[in-house]
């Protein structure tokens, strides 16, 4: 689960820029799984009414098709005259939008106008039939409109909630994994880097102390020697810390170029 | 049936009779509508043979309609129904029955009829019988005609309800029975009739009875 | 999918058995254009499920129809068509005819329903 | 005189036609119908009636066009059968009753040529009562104006056709216009007709096409409420031979709306009844004008099935006198309400809608 990271330099300047951008990933995921949740919630109510619409219309289109059978049995059999006689479409949709969540839902509306077409179809007999029938179906259609529109939503609302799901899933298991572990390689490499210093520093610092020890000691053999000559050791200390200090960030500088 | 159609069947024949009689009458020749001559004149001998004639021809006349009536309908309504044909045979029986009559009649009547010299033919006991035969078988004839028409009618209205409903048969048949029983009535009035009559028979000489009839002795 | 292009789809368009084009052509959805292009299409028994297909396409292709209704029944003759339509315009839309009541689980909408509901 | 002479030609006949009718369905029959539960059930009640095996042949899932597809061959077979058989002036009789069929068909034929569609399709669809010979000619014609010369030329149709309506008419005029012209010509003739059959005929039948005339008279001013049917061409497709002429004709010509039919219908003693069921809930509530057009189209359904139980009677009537040629005429329409009675229950079964299936018209 170590996963890719991305190929940056461990600088400060980096984990700083990363660990913005990790900020920025977590709010993108809350606020895109917020939306996901808002999708779903209403993808689930469309589901639910869908569902139920499609089940309401197996009920209306069997009431639509038994006020057929009524015309047909006072009328008889309309069927060819009534096709010859379309003309015009009295019976027209309006798609209308509606935005949920950042995303256009299309919406059917009925748009009727009143028409002529069969107007004194079943005149002789059946003329009431066929206008009952011709209300039944127009209701019918109205309903299978309002399926149209569920569905359509539907079918839209599962596409958006499918990108945003995997958005929100590359967010939480790629993006996020990614910049976490981005930041905990520049941490472990920073602290590294630390830790090298820390002994290097150490390192030197021996080093010292045994070369102050040596002085010392050839001092100490100096003084012995020359007891009676006058001891000037201390001025030299002073100046010796300062020194390493400034080694140490040359050779920290020199260590970031290597 | 248009009201042309009667005026001309009906009308115009009284018409042209009554246009004939006014113009031999008002020409001088009324005393041909001599009716009293007619019936004279005429041979006791056709009388009744006519009247056979026409007693065996109407009844059978009438049987025969009414059986073609009731098996016309019970053919139609046995094709639906088969059940219906044995008994409706019944009908075909009363109207077979009305022919039998008019034979009956036709052979009582015929009995009468025996050989006798022009001559002495023109009794008063033959003209009897003469005219004795042809009413009777009239009125035979245009009974069992009239009854066989009615059985038939009847008949076929019995096969057509039979087969509409089993139960109407038995209640339609005493109907018809009714009907075929007025063949029985002209049976009875015609033996009646003759009864009376004798058979024709040679009379003493000269038995002329009508100034009309001339008959070389 | 653009925004615009469902701004002038109006029209309904069914692929049913004669009953139901009846019905719907009764409440005036039917619309015969230039060239006796019509928007219905009746099956019986004698069509060809070559000629259903044919016009399934010609119908989800035109950019005037904006919801496609057709038999169910039918819909099974050209099931994997069906099945392979996935765009949003001409929403397509399965409906019950006479003879043959909904049945809900041929609906491809419908399967996809119960798909979601079932996880 | 119809009781001598009737059964010389028409006797057999007529036996045989009163012998379809004792298999016309009852009660009882319907009852069974009515309690099943499939359409194969159904089918298996059916075989139990004169119906016999009809659908033995049919694939299992069937179909209620089917039910009523193979019933009208049934009675169109009988019918064929009958007619065959008939000589002078049965068959003329005969022939009368298919030429309202045929007007159905003519009239379908000249839908199909206004439209320019392959009419040979069309024949199939053509009532198989009201086919002829020579249809199959008028399919050659291309054009409305061919088409009718064809009319005139192989139909028996033809003098309502010539005296109704001109080839101009069939391009301009509503194609319902022209079958109700051709329709109100022919009930005319037919009525025309039967009074040269004889008084008992005539008496049967005058009062079915009376009643029939009656029946497209109201239907056809109901229906033409609210459309652009004019009141002048109204009155003109009014047929002139029903107890409603003259003065109901007028009055219904004038008529606006279904209350002044109802007055109209009032005059007539049978009619009243027809808006009497509607009436006293109508007038009960008092809100005549709240109800609206719903009232008024259920109190117009419920005149349908007024006028088909009406109908119905009618026909049955006419079984009640014998010698006459009504009974044919009768027992074909009583056979085709039996086939939509048939279909009806049908429907309803297959459909599923039990609350209705009572809505059928029984006969006997």
């Amino acid at each position: 689960m170590s996963g890719a990271r991305e190929n940056i330099f461990p600088t400060r300047m980096a984990l700083t820029n990363t660990k913005l951008r990790l900020k920025g990933a977590q709010t993108g995921h809350s606020l895109l799984a917020k939306k996901r949740d808002a999708l779903t919630t209403r993808f689930r109510a469309i589901l639910r009414k869908v569902d139920e619409a499609k089940r309401k219309m197996g009920r209306v289109m069997q009431l639509a098709s038994f006020s057929l059978a009524e015309v047909t049995y006072a009328t008889g059999d309309i069927s060819y005259l009534v096709q010859e006689q379309a003309k015009t479409a009295t019976f027209r949709v309006k798609a209308r939008q509606e935005n949920v969540s950042g995303v256009v839902l299309p919406t059917f509306e009925v748009d009727r106008v009143a028409g002529t077409d069969f107007n004194l179809t079943g005149l002789g007999r059946g003329g009431q039939q066929v206008l009952k029938s011709k209300e039944v179906y127009a209701k019918a259609v109205e309903t299978l409109v309002e399926l149209a529109s569920l569905q359509t939503a539907f079918m839209i609302l599962d596409e958006v909630i499918r990108a945003t799901n995997r958005r929100v899933n590359a967010i939480e298991h790629v993006v996020i994994p990614r910049l976490e572990n981005t930041i905990k390689y520049i941490m472990s490499e920073l602290d590294e880097m630390d830790r090298e210093e820390f002994f290097r520093l150490k390192k030197v610092q021996g080093k010292k102390k045994r070369d102050a020890q040596a002085e010392d000691a050839r001092r100490a053999a100096i003084a012995a020697e020359a007891d009676d000559e006058e001891d000037s050791a201390p001025a030299f200390e002073p100046p010796e810390p300062t020194d390493t200090n400034s080694d140490l960030l040359s050779s920290k500088d020199a260590d970031v170029i290597f | 049936m248009g009201y042309a159609t009667s005026y001309f069947t009906f009308g115009l024949p009284s018409f042209l009779i009554i246009v004939i009689a006014l113009y031999l009458l008002f020409t001088g020749s009324g005393e041909a509508f001599n009716v009293g001559r007619f019936l004279e004149e005429t041979s006791p001998y056709a009388w009744a043979s006519v009247g056979i004639g026409l007693c065996i021809g109407l009844s059978v006349l009438g049987a025969g309609w009414g059986i073609f009536v009731t098996g016309a309908s019970i053919l139609g309504g046995g094709v639906r129904a088969p059940r219906i044909r044995t008994k409706n045979l019944i009908s075909i029986i009363f109207c077979e029955v009305v022919a039998i009559y008019g034979v009956i009649i036709g052979i009582v009547y015929s009995a009468k009829l025996s050989q006798v010299p022009e001559s002495q033919l023109y009794t008063r006991e033959n003209y009897f019988t003469g005219f004795a035969i042809f009413w009777g078988g009239l009125t035979v004839g245009a009974c069992n005609l009239l009854c066989g028409i009615c059985v038939g009618v009847t008949g076929s209205t019995a096969a057509l309800a039979d087969a509409a409903d089993p139960n109407l048969f038995v209640k339609i048949l005493i109907v018809e029975v009714f009907g075929s029983i007025l063949g029985l009535f002209g049976l009875i009035t015609g033996l009646l009739m003759v009864g009376k009559a004798g058979d024709f028979a040679a009379a003493s000489p000269a038995a002329v009875v009508s100034p009309f009839v001339h008959v070389e002795l | 999918m653009s925004t615009q292009s469902f701004k002038d789809r109006n029209l309904l368009a069914v692929i049913g058995d004669e009953d139901t084009i009846t019905g719907m052509l009764l409440a005036g959805i039917g619309q015969i254009g230039d060239h006796g292009k019509k928007n219905f299409l009746v099956v019986d028994t004698k069509t060809q499920v070559s000629t259903i297909e044919a016009s399934f396409e010609e119908f989800t292709e035109r950019n005037d129809i904006a919801i496609l209704l057709i038999n169910q029944h039918i819909a099974e003759k050209i099931r994997p068509t069906v099945d392979k339509y996935s765009q949003a315009f001409p929403a397509l839309l399965e409906i019950p005819s006479k003879d043959h009541p909904y049945d809900p689980a041929k609906d491809s909408i419908l399967k996809r329903v119960q798909k979601l509901f079932g996880e | 005189m119809e009781a001598l002479f009737f059964n010389v030609s028409s006797g057999f006949l007529e036996g045989i036609v009163r012998g379809y009718k004792a298999g016309i369905l009852t009660q009882n029959q319907y009852s069974n119908l009515t309690q099943c539960e499939t359409l194969d059930d159904f089918r298996m009640q059916l075989s139990a009636t004169d119906y016999g095996n009809f659908l033995a042949n049919e694939p299992s899932p069937l179909s209620t066009s089917t039910i009523s597809d193979k019933a009208t061959q049934i009675l169109v077979d009988q019918f064929n059968f009958i007619r065959s058989n008939a000589v002078e002036p049965l068959s003329t009789f005969l022939d009368y009753i298919t030429y309202a069929y045929m007007i159905d068909n003519v009239i379908l034929l000249i839908t199909g040529t206004l439209h320019e569609r392959d009419t040979h399709e069309l024949l199939e669809r053509c009532h198989p009562l009201g086919s002829f010979d020579t249809m199959p000619a008028l399919c050659v014609a291309t054009n409305v104006e061919e088409l009718y010369r064809t009319v005139l030329v192989e139909t028996p149709l033809a003098p309502y056709f010539r005296d109704c309506v001109t080839a101009s008419d069939l391009d301009d005029l509503n194609i319902e216009i022209i079958r109700n012209t051709v329709y109100k010509a022919y009930l005319e003739d037919f009525d025309r007709y039967c009074s040269t059959l004889g008084s008992t005929t005539y008496d049967v039948m005058h009062r079915i096409l009376a009643f029939e005339a009656d029946r497209r008279t109201i239907n056809i001013t109901i229906n033409s409420f609210g459309t652009d049917l004019n009141k002048e061409a109204r009155a003109k497709l009014y047929p002139t031979i029903g107890r409603l002429f003259p003065e109901g004709n007028n009055n219904l010509a004038r008529a606006d709306d279904i209350e002044q039919v109802r007055l109209v219908c009032d005059n007539i003693g049978e009619y009243k009844s027809f808006f009497d069921t509607s009436a006293p809930s109508r007038n009960g509530n008092g809100h005549d004008d709240l109800l609206g057009d719903d009232g008024d189209l259920s109190v117009a359904a419920q005149l349908e099935d007024h006028f088909f139980r009406m109908e119905v009677h009618l026909n049955k009537l006419s079984f009640l006198q014998q010698f006459q040629y009504a009974v044919f005429y009768s027992y074909f329409k009583l056979k085709e309400q039996e086939i939509r009675s048939l279909t009806w229950i049908a429907e309803c079964i297959a459909q599923d809608a039990r609350d209705r299936i009572q809505d059928f018209i029984p006969i006997f």
